[in-house]
């Protein structure tokens, strides 16, 4: 009858498996704010469409990173509920560009900027597709077949979002500043993506996934070639790094878990 | 006087008319108006179910919520479509919508104000549109009627996932839950009964459809199947219908219920319901707010276009 | 350790003042999130003393309503964290005025605007100082004891809040134009405060407070007066009734209520 | 040159210059750019302790935070007004401000995440501004110095509430939030530390400042104070520095601590620190967003005087 927070497993895979889980939730959870307030319906099918099947990895990814962690910590494994509703906000491992609120100026009040989402948008799918082909030969053979369904999905993602972001960066000259800024404004948490540590290094030693820096050159000549389509300019880069992925996020994920963990907190033991 | 008796007799006998057909003036008409009707219906209704898609329980219900509004998206371009054949555009019916001149299911002006209220909203709000839709899928406009039967497909897809997160709640949940779950149905009940609109006796457009296949029963029909049907699901979930006049009429064969508040009903019609500012004023923000999306998905083609004729 | 809603007493009078107090609580609650944003420094400073004033009126409240609770069931009394952060929105009693946010198009997650604020800040106030001044004279003495206290700061609420009516009303052509939006969006909502019912009228036969409706005729008498030196006219009233002091609010306040109550669902059993 | 003898020999009596009296012209520079700068950071700080207002865990507290952020806006009136006694108007000040010229305490370009960190700011950061704050109120421009007396004041304070609040979650509180404090203690500690500005060797204002009475004691020494008073004070906390070099020196008869990241601090001092963007850019929002206000203000004054005139 209590829903204190869990703390999940620390071992290296299963923190591996958590970030990708976690970064598939917090930008699906962004996403639903767009449900019924897209510029066009079809557009609405697609952000639902999209914040849909990226719960749909993150369930896949919980269930078994909660089976991992039971393995390490010998208790009784913990369910995908318990993982993407009962931890602090310490303990998500989401990159702190998912978190970011859809504003052009990236005020947390402000009104949602289609241009940022749609940006955000190619980004990250292009990060996942290049992820999930690595991880369909995961030497984890549960992995690898999340990776076989989910990589498909994400070919999908990329194509529709960059399809968007050609269409406003080369569409009237009101969208290509509103996409220009919001190049500036996500440029900054792009860097995050491909910073290894040991739980990088630990999966790509025992072949469980590709180490974030391994996807950074296939990355960047993806979005460069988009951008340059696009006629978007990309900003330097700067020495700064966010750190989501270590569990140090932006002052924006508090507010999404209060949201999102609501029901689960204020109804502790009930059944959905 | 030959196209048009041509046309009757095709109703007459039961028959479909296709959009390319002929039709008059009065049937196009009224076909316009119910199906653009229902369209806005559907994506309005996106917005009272959207309203709880951040604050999800658990992922699978989050996923399921996620799906059904994907599908009512979906819904919302088959009518659109369906509408269009009719020759007015999408953008045209839109128009209306947003300066209010064209109505949409007085049931979305209500407010959601729990999880619980997905629920319901799945369970009696499909449930009373699909009694209203299904006669629909023998309407004798074909697009329209091939619109509907997928639509009931999915909706009752959708009551049924409504009714599982309910009972999922009243059997297995806490006493907070099943309290959630009976203040859901006590403010969602009356307001559903409406859904099927005023009696026959002051429905005007009916006798009209009625000739045409476009409405196939009435509207005291309906509310009572509805009722009927209703009153046991209610039971096996463990909830009481907000209405002590319930009862069996042996005689009638049907249940008898209290008397609905009409006054309520014309007022939210009306305009004045909790949520009607609110959910027109959502639209209209969001049409608004992606004009320079749409401009700019425009501008973008004509200048594709352009390069592949030079090409 | 547990986090589980508290159900408060039923009691009229534990009603009538959980009303009051959740009216304080709800309002200062929205008045936060200027915090740090408002279009001068002094304004920073006098709303965020509005917010703190409020806060003092519903933590004296909740105390003393927990207090009588206790009388009526036998069990502890409540205190005003478990009142204030534990119930579930359907045991929140505040009018539904004072949840909508501060938006012009009373959209949820639109952007503040400050004309909204001002006109709601001196709508409440004046109910509020009306409300107090009555209040002084309760039966109940710990009642008459905070709203000698709490009339005071009304007083200089419901000034300051006038004075911005005023300078917005009888300012520019924009900020007559907002201001008259303003009336516009909050105009509905405003009769509900002024709806009796069995607890109004225990409270009034008892001697506890005045009946809602009695504060009517000198609300609108002060406002007629205030709107008419400021240029705004008052739309006609339809039939509309929002609903929020018997619990059924609008789609607004479970968002606020998720966020202003993370923390005690989150750590059950904190000492903070 | 008799009216700078004056004033240094005013100087060097320990004397203090009013508004009214001579100054050179780089005195006035001096002081108006860091009481201006001071002004800032109260301002800006207002904005990462108002990120948590709205999710304070009890009334209690979140009556105090909002106390504490209404004496930090009236530091900001305190100061600005100080400043303009020099001849600059709040609004140039807040010009530079917005225009990203003039800085404010970098410390407040880090995210406050938990509520543990609204406690630490109170502890840490508020204890190291009084520690850099309290020689100002012998600063020898007079207005200056009688706002720090109340500034100091109002801030230790601040002090005691901020460490109260952590006392209580360490002493009675859940592992959890122990864990939360501990957390926060190990993202703010360098950052505190850094409040002092760089090392001596390196501070640019330091030596004219010092001579002027602006200045009254060195960064180094203001923080090795800092750090030999706080590492008690996080014994009876039950928290741990994150410092391994922290030790007792007998010799020195201070505290020695570990190497200060300068990079890290030149960086979010020169713009790319956590938060710098957000926090301008907020400041930069309520000001533009307000500015049909302060003119609805100005115009209504204008209306006003004109009335007055005609009666």
């Amino acid at each position: 009858m209590t829903a204190p927070s869990i703390t999940p497993s620390r071992a290296p895979a299963v923190r591996y498996l958590l970030r990708l889980a976690d970064l598939c939730l917090i930008h699906a959870q962004r996403l639903g704010e767009w449900c019924g307030h897209a510029p066009i319906l079809e557009e609405d099918i697609a952000l639902t469409n999209l914040s849909l099947d990226l719960i749909g990895q993150a369930r896949a990814l919980y269930t078994h990173a909660g089976r991992l962690g039971a393995a390490d910590t010998g208790g009784q494994p913990l369910d995908e509920d318990q993982l993407a509703f009962l931890r602090e906000e310490r303990d998500y491992l989401n990159p702190t560009l998912v978190e970011l609120p859809h504003s052009a100026d990236g005020s947390p009040r402000g009104e949602r900027d289609f241009a940022v989402t749609t940006l955000r948008n190619a980004l990250v799918a292009t990060w996942l597709r290049l992820a999930w082909e690595r991880l369909t030969e995961s030497s984890d053979e549960e992995v690898a077949a999340i990776a076989a369904k989910a990589v498909k999905e994400a070919r999908y993602h990329q194509q529709h979002s960059a399809d968007w972001v050609l269409r406003l960066g080369d569409g009237t000259d009101e969208s290509a500043r509103r996409m220009q800024n919001a190049v500036e404004q996500l440029w900054r948490f792009v860097p995050e993506l491909f910073e290894d540590d040991e739980v990088d290094a630990h999966a790509a030693a025992s072949g469980l996934g590709p180490a974030a820096s391994s996807l950074k050159e296939a990355f960047d000549a993806e979005i460069a070639e988009l951008m340059a389509e696009a006629q978007l300019k990309a900003p330097a880069v700067g020495v700064f790094r966010s750190t989501g992925r270590r569990g140090v996020h932006s002052e924006h994920l508090g507010f999404i878990l209060a949201e999102m963990q609501h029901l689960q907190r204020a109804y502790p033991g009930g059944a959905w | 006087m030959h196209l048009e008796q041509r046309f009757e007799a095709r109703i007459d006998d039961g028959g479909f008319i296709e959009a390319k057909d002929w039709m008059p003036e009065h049937y196009r008409k009224t076909l316009t108006r119910q199906i653009s009707q229902h369209a806005h219906s559907e994506i309005v209704g996106m917005l009272p179910e959207g309203n709880w898609v951040t604050r999800a329980p658990t992922l699978k219900r989050k996923a399921i919520l996620l799906a059904k509004i994907q599908d009512e998206g979906g819904h919302g371009l088959y009518l659109y479509a369906a509408a269009e054949t009719l020759g007015t555009s999408r953008d045209q019916l839109l128009g209306a919508l947003h300066s209010g001149k064209a109505k949409y299911s007085s049931i979305f002006n209500y407010p959601t104000l729990t999880w619980a209220d997905v629920g319901v909203i799945g369970w009696l709000v499909d449930g009373a549109a699909i009694m209203n839709q299904v006669p629909l899928c023998r309407c004798s406009y074909a697009p329209y009627a091939r619109a509907m039967v997928r639509i009931c497909r999915e909706e009752s897809f959708h009551q049924r996932q409504g009714y599982d997160a309910l009972l999922v709640m009243m059997q297995q949940g806490t006493p907070e839950q099943k309290a959630m779950v009976q203040d859901a149905v006590n403010r969602w009940w009356w307001p559903c009964l409406m859904m099927f609109g005023p009696p026959d006796a002051e429905s005007v457009h009916s006798v009209q459809s009625m000739r045409w296949g476009i409405k196939r029963i009435s509207n005291d029909d309906l509310r009572q199947k509805f009722v009927d049907a209703t009153v046991q699901q209610a039971e096996v979930l463990g909830v009481t219908l907000p209405d002590p006049e319930l009862k069996w009429n042996e005689q009638r064969g049907h249940w008898d219920f209290g008397t609905i508040d009409w006054d309520e009903f014309w007022r939210v019609v009306g305009g004045d319901g909790p949520c009607n500012r609110e959910r027109l004023g959502m639209r209209v923000k969001a049409w608004n707010d992606g004009a320079w999306v749409r401009e700019a998905a425009l501008a973008h083609a004509r200048k594709q276009a352009t390069k592949q004729e030079a090409a």
